[in-house]
């Protein structure tokens, strides 16, 4: 354990990992697409998607490190908090059913709505058990979302102002995608003429066959990754400060921190809030970015998706939020279909209606219809494996694949300030 | 070592009493709105006796499916999210035998096994209600249970046994992963579609249903059945060995260990009541509603959870009255509110017990 | 001969009542656990806080540290009535306490787990931790923490352990590590709940000489413990707890020789 | 032969030691007392009988037959009754239910060993159909003792019986031990009462620090000086 103060900051290893994990999983999708034989436009598409959801379950999964990670706050109305981020965007945003209000304005009064909610839910509900606390919270996920989808919201009247949820047919706005159009096209007019990076980059993609809705997804995706590394920079900032060694002393004992003349109570208000309204902000960038958004994409479903991500990386790791939330992306998420894509592309399978006509055939020994039936049937066993994963984590390893909880909350070097300078080659810790 | 004060001494207290006395107020208020209603004829007696018996229907129930998350919450001390699973296991097994057996002669292999899957025969032309086909439809109750406790019996075994000491929140978070993975093989097997499985109900009338024209007997057929399970239940616990024994582990489970309790026997019969219970509450939920989903129990796992917590997580007892009083919520608020805002009632209300009362009307235990 | 709590906050001289605990009661359920507990605590001195099991000394630390309200009586603390506040609130104030089982932070290191301790940290701030200019201060109180904390871990012999994760330590280092986190917080008094139970002798040996180190530097100690020889050789005054009420109180020397308390320990009708 | 005999036994919770080579026995009907200072290791010595607690070294036998580190299901089974210092009663069990749950591995509910707790103890009788949770301190203690006899034990083991007690019920407690013990059962008695324990046990171990340090008949205990010093230090 002795290296730890002197190896390589934290922020490079984590580098190193993920970009390691991001390298790793680009080869395996493009031998995926070389064998689809799919042409430099359908490859860079699939990377770009699965960088996509990997960006959006990272920064979940990071915002849920913040909360059950390093407070222990088992908080599974994720999918609430995100509902309640989009929509008071949608509301601020949007010209026909909200207020029409600049989109960043939206964003922001996102983010604080979810907070407010945060707080909502934070200031009764942090004196219950973990389990308690889990259940209220998906109580309050279930609320937000039969609220949502409530015909009594579907219309109403705020001054005169009318706005709505629109029921179950969702809410329309600007899409936060739109914002790249800003650095496209000249007059931010999606489709119009090239301008800044636009003019630069349409003419490098058109020469290697890169379509024009591609880059302007994957400079959408590039920005999502800008935010993961935001996400992860002040995480980890908050982790490594005396605010972070406080929230682990909440996780570890919150009785012995109270002793210690902690206000746990106020750091697990915050921290709640912040953290809910990350998960706001995360919304917003996912569920907001094609402009449109129903009730339906807030089932609690999402909220396990995220905790699948963060428990596969390690909970209490911010770098194992990231990595989580690649691997959950790429090989439960995007995987399973291409894997479908290349079967169907080499092998002649039909789809039988029910597993009774794929398994009848197997009498005279044709595994065919079987494989058609499972390949069709790939989103009940995305979601089986989901389950597997979960319960083979719990009961081989519960603190996830990279996980630990151990990494060191301070905001500076541990070793001693007054021998640091003649540290070299001085055995560490164990002075005479 | 001790129970702590996380709220913060006088203040919490204060607060604690005036959400009481504004629970107080809202509950005088809504029952005097009632009889206002009621007296100018805004609500008739008629609606009003429509909304509590299917409240009472709704509540007997979830009070079913209650039991077993409560029984598996006190014995084996966590939250099981995948109770809800064993619900749609039993509803999918049960209705599948039932539909084998009416359908004999009628319906094509592969919709009988599967369900209609298909498509195939619907269940109208199998007369498939509790008069015509009263055999398949009994075979089917006591398939659900039986499938439902073996189904679980194994999960018990692969899962939670090996996690028996791991703590409130590992065993919360497999349990999750068991509803998943438990849920999408049902899926994979009968397919995600949602589909009619039994004929509608016959109607019965007679003047002991004053309300109504005539009571509907598929609801009827869970009253009595749910009753007496419930009755049956509390004999088991009250008077036999095994029911004492599982009281006493739910008490204390080191000195069950060291009073000579077989406990991995009294874990296997608390499963197999639960989850025999749900599968039967799962069954016959169809039965009422007719239409079959892989939600179905997914769906209903809050308003079960609202139910439990209400009564007192652990006191099986306080899961009957939690559900009933559950059933009856979203029903009656109906008189106020519409009804895509009723089940946002019931999960509000158990929110509220939980910050008002977290042990619930009757007690129950504590866990992680 | 017990000291009043009616001292004026201002009156600072030694044998004034620090610590004041006047007719405390709490029960649960229909058990009284303590029963019209009263006594007081001098400035600057080790006092012991004895009893048979049961005789309430726990249930009355954890009133006093605001774990639990109490039914009855105040408890005062520097002049102040501290009844019924938060653990925090009544750490703030100066009045640290450790566990009868130690309460490490087992996935924290031995240097963190005494890092969090002190008082006023600038950082613990959530827009100070993430603000780019607010850092620049944390990171300076940081370094000034992390020395401090080294000095801490070498008075307290512990220092080799400090990069080893807390839950690691034996049950007696893990004591000594309780000590020295409660130190951290710069407290005018510290109550010690069992603080040598599974500790072996040497080390029981370090944390006494520790205790009496700190008591030259001014602090003020309450001590429940078991071991006798503890007790009667290093306190200068001994409070005897006996079904939840106070039965005797003095000096060691007297306290052996008080048929009651014998009584008390060895059982017997009375 | 001794019933119960305890050979150098380490044993502690976890990876902390409590005990350090005790020795102790007891013969058929015999009634032995443990005593010594809070924090001593008693209470350690009965759970590592009964395979509560984790036996580093040494050796525990019961009628001659080897059953160190065996579970407390076994144990039971053996002829050695436990009744342990706290939550020893099912508080949602009525006091009748208490007792069957005592018998649990018999095949069916013994009335005549359920009525010979009950002429042991009148109160539990009257009491028969209410919840235990509902009982005084000293009914409880009376109830688990009765639920222990209930499989009729060669040795009985009670972890302080007398703790919260009221002083009156203190003797009331030690007479019905002395019936017990009459009857024919040999006791191991676990007390910090030390004076009541010593004055009525045929035996006594003083344990202090994890060992026994004495070990003489009880009045010589009693009347020890050493012995006195040893529980308010020296």
């Amino acid at each position: 354990m002795s290296e730890h103060g002197d190896s390589r900051p934290q922020w490079v290893t984590d580098a190193l990992l993920i970009g390691g994990a991001l390298l790793a999983t680009y080869a395996v999708f493009t031998v995926f697409g070389l064998v689809l034989g799919l042409d430099v436009n359908g490859i860079v598409s699939t990377l770009q998607r699965v960088t996509f959801f990997a960006a959006v379950y990272a920064l979940l999964a990071l915002a849920l490190n913040l909360h059950w990670g390093y407070t222990g706050l088992f908080n599974i109305g994720v999918a609430g908090f995100m509902a309640v981020g989009v929509y008071a965007m949608g509301l601020l945003s949007s010209a026909e059913q909200g207020f029409g209000l600049p989109l960043w304005i939206g964003v922001v009064g996102g983010m604080i709505a979810a907070a407010l909610v945060g707080l909502l839910a934070a200031l009764p509900a942090l004196r219950l058990r973990a389990d308690y606390f889990a259940i209220v919270t998906l109580g309050l996920s279930e609320i937000i979302r039969r609220a949502l989808l409530s015909s009594s919201l579907r219309e109403f009247e705020i001054g005169g102002q009318s706005l709505g949820t629109g029921g179950g047919s969702g809410i329309g706005f600007p899409a936060t995608e739109g914002v790249v159009d800003y650095v496209l096209y000249a007059g931010a007019e999606r489709g119009g003429d090239p301008a800044l990076l636009g003019s630069l980059l349409f003419p490098l993609a058109e020469t290697v066959g890169i379509q024009p809705s591609v880059v302007r997804s994957s400079v959408y995706t590039a920005l999502l990754v800008v935010f993961v590394i935001a996400f992860y920079l002040v995480l980890s900032r908050i982790g490594a400060s005396p605010f972070g060694r406080v929230l682990k002393g909440i996780r570890e004992d919150e009785v012995a921190a109270r002793s210690l003349g902690k206000h746990t109570n106020t750091a697990k208000i915050k921290v709640f809030m912040l953290g809910c309204a990350l998960m706001g902000l995360a919304g917003m960038l996912w569920q907001g970015s094609r402009g449109t958004v129903t009730p339906s994409q807030f089932m609690p479903i999402v909220t396990f998706y995220v905790f699948v991500a963060l428990i596969v990386g390690g909970s209490g790791s911010n770098a194992g939020s990231i990595v989580g939330g690649l691997v959950f992306a790429a090989a439960l998420w995007e995987g399973p279909p291409f894997v479908r894509r290349i079967i169907r592309a080499n092998m002649d399978v039909s789809t039988p209606t029910t597993i009774y006509d794929a398994l009848l055939p197997l009498a005279d020994l044709d595994v065919l219809p079987l494989v058609g039936y499972l390949v069709g049937s790939l989103d009940e066993i995305r979601f089986m494996i989901v389950g597997i994963v979960l319960v083979v984590l719990m009961l081989w390893r519960p603190d996830g694949l990279l996980g630990h909880r151990k990494e060191i909350a301070a905001a500076t070097d541990l070793s001693r300030p007054s021998r640091r300078a003649g540290r070299e080659g001085v055995e560490e810790g164990g002075d005479p | 070592m001790s129970t702590v004060d996380l709220g913060g001494g006088i203040s919490r207290l204060t607060s604690e009493r005036t959400v009481r006395a504004l629970v107080v107020v809202a509950a005088v208020v809504l029952a005097l709105d009632l009889v206002r209603r009621i007296y100018t004829g805004s609500l008739t007696l008629g609606t009003l006796g429509f909304y509590l018996w299917n409240g009472i229907v709704d509540g007997l129930v979830f009070g079913l499916a209650g039991i077993g998350l409560s029984m598996t919450y006190s014995i084996l001390r966590f939250a099981n999210f995948s109770h809800g699973d064993l619900l749609t296991t039993g509803a999918f097994s049960g209705w599948t035998v039932a539909y084998l057996i009416a359908g004999a002669g009628i319906a094509d292999t592969s919709s009988r096994l599967l369900l209609r899957a298909d498509g195939g025969a619907p269940p109208g032309q199998l007369d498939l209600q509790i008069l015509g086909e009263p055999i398949a439809i009994l075979a089917g109750l006591v398939v659900a249970a039986l499938l439902t406790v073996l189904i679980a019996l194994a999960i018990d075994r692969v899962v939670y046994r090996p996690l028996r000491d791991a703590g409130g929140i590992p065993l919360l978070i497999a349990s999750v992963g068991v509803a998943l993975a438990l849920r999408y093989f049902i899926a994979l097997v009968y397919t995600s579609q949602n589909r009619a499985v039994t004929a509608s109900s016959p109607e019965w009338s007679s003047p002991v249903f004053f309300w109504t024209e005539g009571v509907n007997v598929h609801e009827l057929t869970m009253v009595v059945s749910a009753t007496v399970l419930m009755v049956g239940i509390h004999l088991l616990l009250q008077y036999t060995k095994l029911g004492t024994s599982m009281r006493a582990m739910a008490d204390n489970r080191d000195l069950a260990l060291i009073t000579g309790i077989p406990t991995e026997r009294v874990v296997r019969a608390t499963w197999m009541i639960g989850a025999g219970l749900a599968g039967v509450a799962g069954y016959l939920i169809v039965l009422d509603r007719g239409t079959i989903t892989i939600n179905l129990g997914w769906f209903l796992l809050l308003l079960i959870f609202a139910a439990v917590i209400l009564g007192g997580i652990g006191s099986i007892y306080g899961a009957i009255v939690g559900a009933l009083i559950i059933g009856l919520t979203i029903n009656v608020s109906l008189v106020w509110i519409p009804s895509d805002m009723n089940e946002i009632a019931a999960f509000g209300l158990m929110i509220l017990v939980l910050l008002v009362r977290p042990q619930g009307l009757f007690g129950g235990v504590e866990t992680a | 001969m017990s000291e009043t709590s009616e001292a004026p906050a201002e009156q600072r001289d030694a044998g004034e009542a620090l610590l004041a605990v006047e007719n405390l009661r709490k029960t649960f359920g229909g058990i009284v656990a303590v029963d019209d507990a009263s006594f007081s605590v001098e400035r600057g001195t080790i006092t012991g806080l004895i009893g048979p099991n049961g005789a309430g000394k726990s249930t009355t630390f954890d009133c006093i540290t605001g774990v639990y309200t109490p039914d009855a009586g105040t408890v005062t603390f520097d002049g102040e009535e501290i009844t019924g506040r938060s653990p925090p609130a009544i750490a703030d104030r100066g009045l640290v306490r450790t566990f009868q089982i130690a309460r490490e932070f087992p996935e924290m290191t031995v240097l963190e787990n005494v890092l969090l301790a002190p008082k006023d940290q600038l950082g613990e701030s959530l827009w100070r931790s993430v603000a780019p200019i607010a850092r620049r201060e944390v990171v300076e109180q940081e370094e000034e923490l992390v020395e401090q904390a080294w000095e801490t871990l070498e008075f307290f012999e512990i220092d080799h352990l400090a990069r080893e994760y807390a839950g690691t330590l034996s049950g007696g280092q893990r004591k000594l590590l309780e000590l020295a986190r409660a130190l951290q917080t710069e407290p005018s008094m510290l109550l010690l709940d069992e603080p040598m139970a599974g500790v072996n002798p040497s080390l029981e040996k370090k944390l006494l000489e520790r205790v009496h180190d700190l008591q030259e530097r001014g602090y003020t100690f309450l001590i429940v413990e078991h071991d006798m020889d503890v007790i009667m050789n290093h306190c200068e005054r001994v409070i005897v707890m006996h079904q939840g009420s106070v039965l005797a109180e003095g000096e060691p020397a007297a306290i052996k020789e008080d048929e009651r308390v014998i009584e008390a320990y060895l059982g017997g009708e009375n | 032969m001794a019933a119960l005999e305890v050979a150098d036994l380490d044993a502690g919770y976890g990876e902390l030691q409590v005990l350090e080579g005790v020795d102790m026995t007891v013969e058929d009907g015999e009634y032995v007392s443990i005593v010594g200072p809070n924090g001593a290791g008693k209470s350690t010595v009965m759970k590592s009988v009964f395979g509560l607690t984790t036996v580093m070294g040494g050796r525990i036998t019961f009628d001659g037959e080897g059953i160190t580190g065996r579970r407390p299901e076994e144990i039971i089974t053996t002829g050695i009754g436990y009744v342990p210092q706290n939550d020893n009663v099912f508080p949602s069990l009525s006091v009748r239910e208490n007792l069957e749950m005592g018998a649990y591995i018999l095949e069916d509910v013994p009335e005549d060993r359920i009525q010979r707790v009950y002429g042991r103890f009148p109160i539990l009788e009257e009491r028969a159909g209410q919840k235990a949770g509902s009982l005084s301190g000293g009914q409880r203690q009376m109830l688990a003792m009765g639920r222990a006899l209930m499989l009729d034990p060669e040795l009985l083991m009670l972890d302080e019986p007398s703790a919260g007690l009221a002083p009156d019920l203190v003797s009331e407690m030690f007479d019905r031990i002395d019936r017990i013990n009459a009857d024919g059962t040999a006791v191991l008695l676990v007390e910090q009462n030390a004076k009541e324990a010593l004055a009525r046990c045929d035996r006594g171990y003083v344990l202090v620090q994890g060992q026994n340090r004495y070990e003489d008949s009880g009045d010589a205990l009693l009347s020890d000086e050493q012995v006195r010093r040893e529980f308010l230090g020296g």
